[in-house]
């Protein structure tokens, strides 16, 4: 499985956000996209899952059943949470788990127990901290597997210990095969990982 | 090995109906809002036009309508806001099910948590304009058939205006003229089925068929909308 | 500041406890002494006939929905001005126990005036204004469940109260004056003003059972908020201890 | 026990019956919510989470 891009170029509110843009990542491989604000790298990743519209070039994940598109074979993690205050912790991970064709019931719990928010299953996520729903957040990949993880900033808000587990799950799924492109300031412990610099070349 | 567990899209489509459900329950807004702005509505109307039960049955379809096109609008703004702002919009936008039948089912769910309990609200407020039982069915059963009509064309506007800072002003300027046919129509029927001489059949018919369209037009166009305004 | 707010809602508790039976037994005793004057001994009225005992379900149901908005003013000043840590735990429970009172009034007046007028509702003037009160006490419960925060809900719900506390005699004038304005005085006025004494007793001992009733209702629900409250705090101290392991 | 109620029978029984209702709703509505709110209790301290202050307070009543 390979994820191949292209000469990605995207052009948003007559501005042009980034071009001539191609890598190639192989399964276990990660790709880390760093660069200044304002330099693309929300919406290269955006692009990649099929929210922005690219204006030229494509991607695509080779070797992968050909049926799906390749945000169908993607969890995408953008700055936002999708969490529903009024719903319980576990609600909330269960409605995505199935939502997005995975699993159910107990592997709801292990997904939790597995960003450390095993205990609080039954608590209204109105109760959480910025930290905790991000957690939550991240839980999704867990529960459901998909072979790419598309992570925009996936760290921001957690502290140094949830930073470390959740460092744990990426080698984990880089482990079992999965491909990462992640956006990120801060090191994130990926050794080996590729580096994609935006915003050096005018 | 990571496989992508077998796509079960009925189970992904009960799943969000079910938490749309939820949501309405939990938060309040759904029905209770729905239902209070109906009858504060319908209170308004005798104080506006005079305590005459003459007139008040006499206009009381065309209210009761009234009221329930601005009750089901006042709940629209909702309908995909929230999902927007959190970022569930952009999941939704990810998964396997096709965006058209997720804001279908995301109607549906609306119409369930607002527009059913206006359709049931409705005799009750019937009591009030001194509307007869007979003709008050009469408006039920129109409401039930077009309410849903209402709830599907305001998805579109809730689909263009979502993504719009300020959107959620624009939404009713873009859905009052889109539900006109809705109300003729609803009035029409209501209308024949108090004081006649038009037979209450072909109005609800049409209603009907307004309703059918709605349903297949409303989610292509709004799941349009998202994907040209999402960017 | 949380031992403080905490303090007193724990003696509360204790006290309500305590005073819960002694209440229930009172408004039991007060009802079965009320519901036999009412049946067995007050006199068919010599114009309505029997339906006069619809009044004293009625007339209650009317007074205590509007004493519930009265106390609830009362609480809202204690949240606002004196910031007593039970005020708006009062406020919170007399609301739908007013506005329950208040629909039973409404339903009550609909079955009095379909024999007595012919239609469930004529837009009377009394029934009118009841409507206006029942109308607000839904908004104030929606606009308390749209606030996630109980105490800052509190606050927002005690401006909106004493706004309509200031807004109902308003409203009744003006209700009362669109209603002349309409209509001459000829419909027959529910609960008219002169009430022979036969009837005038067991209305009181009726309004007093209502009364007592309201009390152990209201108490409880206090007692219930209170424990609401205590679940609130307690998921708030899981989910951060959560946080710190 | 004869008690004549008129021609409108119905609707005075109709009204009591409501009044029965509505008081019966609002002690259902006190018990079981009184009910929920003490499990939810029990089970956060079955949890473990409890009062700072929670040892000092109950032992007043």
């Amino acid at each position: 499985m390979e994820l191949v891009a292209d000469r990605l170029r995207c052009v948003r509110g007559g501005r042009e956000v980034f071009a001539g843009i191609g890598f190639r990542v192989r399964a276990g491989e990660a790709l880390v996209v760093t660069g200044p604000n304002g330099a693309g790298k929300s919406s290269l990743l955006r692009a990649l899952a099929g929210l922005v519209r690219l204006a030229e070039g494509q991607a695509a994940l080779l070797g992968a059943d050909p049926e799906l598109t390749l945000a169908e074979q993607a969890h995408f993690v953008g700055h936002l949470d999708p969490v529903k205050p009024s719903l319980t912790v576990a609600e909330n991970l269960a409605f995505w788990a199935r939502f997005y064709g995975g699993v159910q019931g107990r592997d709801v719990h292990d997904s939790l127990a597995a960003v450390g928010l095993g205990g609080l299953a039954h608590l209204p996520a109105a109760y959480l901290s910025a930290g905790q729903r991000r957690r939550l957040s991240l839980a999704r990949l867990v529960a459901v597997g998909r072979p790419v993880w598309l992570l925009d900033e996936p760290t921001a808000a957690l502290d140094a210990a949830a930073h470390a587990r959740f460092a744990g799950l990426m080698r984990e799924h880089l482990g079992r095969g999965g491909l990462i492109v992640v956006a990120t300031h801060v090191p994130l412990g990926l050794e080996g990982a590729q580096a994609l610099r935006l915003g050096e070349a005018p | 090995m990571i496989s992508p567990a077998g796509p079960s899209l009925a189970s992904a489509l009960a799943a969000l109906l079910v938490r749309d459900l939820r949501l309405a329950v939990r938060i309040g807004g759904g029905a209770l809002m729905g239902v209070l702005f109906f009858l504060a509505v319908v209170t308004l109307v005798p104080f506006a036009v005079g305590p005459d039960l003459a007139l008040l049955r006499r206009i009381g379809p065309a209210m009761l309508w009234l009221g329930a096109l601005l009750a089901n609008l006042l709940a629209l703004d909702r309908l995909l806001a929230s999902d927007y702002e959190d970022g569930s919009l952009d999941l939704l936008l990810l998964a396997r099910p096709p965006l058209e039948l997720a804001l279908a089912v995301k109607a549906a769910a609306q119409w369930l948590a607002t527009g059913l309990p206006l359709v049931l609200a409705a005799p009750l407020l019937g009591l009030l304009l001194d509307i007869e039982p007979a003709a008050m069915g009469a408006v039920a059963l129109t409401l039930l058939a077009g309410t849903p009509a209402l709830t599907f064309i305001g998805l579109v506007g809730a689909g263009l205006a979502v993504t719009l800072r300020r959107g959620g002003l624009l939404l009713p300027i873009l859905v009052l003229p889109l539900a006109v046919p809705v109300l003729i129509f609803g009035v029409s029927a209501s209308n024949a089925a108090v004081v006649g001489p038009v037979p209450f059949g072909p109005p609800f018919m049409i209603l009907c068929a307004l309703t059918l369209v709605g349903l297949v037009v409303g989610p292509f166009a709004a799941a349009a909308a998202l994907r040209h305004g999402m960017e | 500041m949380a031992l403080i707010d905490l303090a007193n809602p724990t003696r509360f508790l204790a006290f309500a406890e305590r005073a819960l039976p002694w209440l229930a037994g009172a408004a039991a005793a007060a009802f079965a002494a009320g519901l036999y004057l009412a049946w067995f001994v007050a006199p068919d009225d010599y114009q309505q006939g029997a339906t006069v005992k619809i009044m004293f379900v009625h007339v209650p149901a009317a007074w205590l929905g509007m004493a519930a908005w009265a106390l609830m003013s009362l609480a809202a000043l204690g949240t606002l001005v004196w910031r007593h840590p039970l005020a708006d735990v009062a406020a919170r429970s007399a609301a739908p126990i007013g506005a329950a009172f208040t629909f039973l009034c409404l339903v009550t007046g609909a079955l009095w005036g379909r024999p007595m007028w012919g239609a469930y509702w004529v837009w009377d003037a009394r029934l009118t204004s009841m409507l206006v009160l029942f109308l607000m006490y839904l908004g104030l419960l929606a606009l308390w469940r749209a606030v996630e925060d109980p105490a800052r809900a509190g606050r927002l719900v005690a401006v909106l109260t004493l706004v309509g506390a200031i807004n109902l005699p308003i409203i009744k004038f003006s209700v009362d004056w669109w209603n002349t304005l309409h209509q001459p005085a000829s419909v027959f006025r529910l609960g008219g003003p002169t009430i022979d004494p036969s009837l005038l007793w067991p209305l009181m001992v009726m309004a007093l059972a209502f009364t007592l009733l309201f009390a152990v209702v209201q108490l409880a629900a206090m007692r219930n908020e209170i424990l609401r409250r205590r679940v609130r705090a307690l998921r708030i101290m899981q989910a951060q201890a959560a946080q710190r392991a | 026990m004869t008690m004549a109620l008129g021609p409108h029978a119905g609707f005075i029984l109709a009204a009591y019956a409501v009044a029965a209702l509505v008081v019966a709703g609002l002690l259902v509505w006190i018990v079981a919510d009184h009910r929920l709110q003490r499990r939810l209790l029990a089970e956060l301290e079955a949890q473990g989470v409890r009062r700072r202050s929670a040892t000092r307070e109950e032992r007043p009543a």
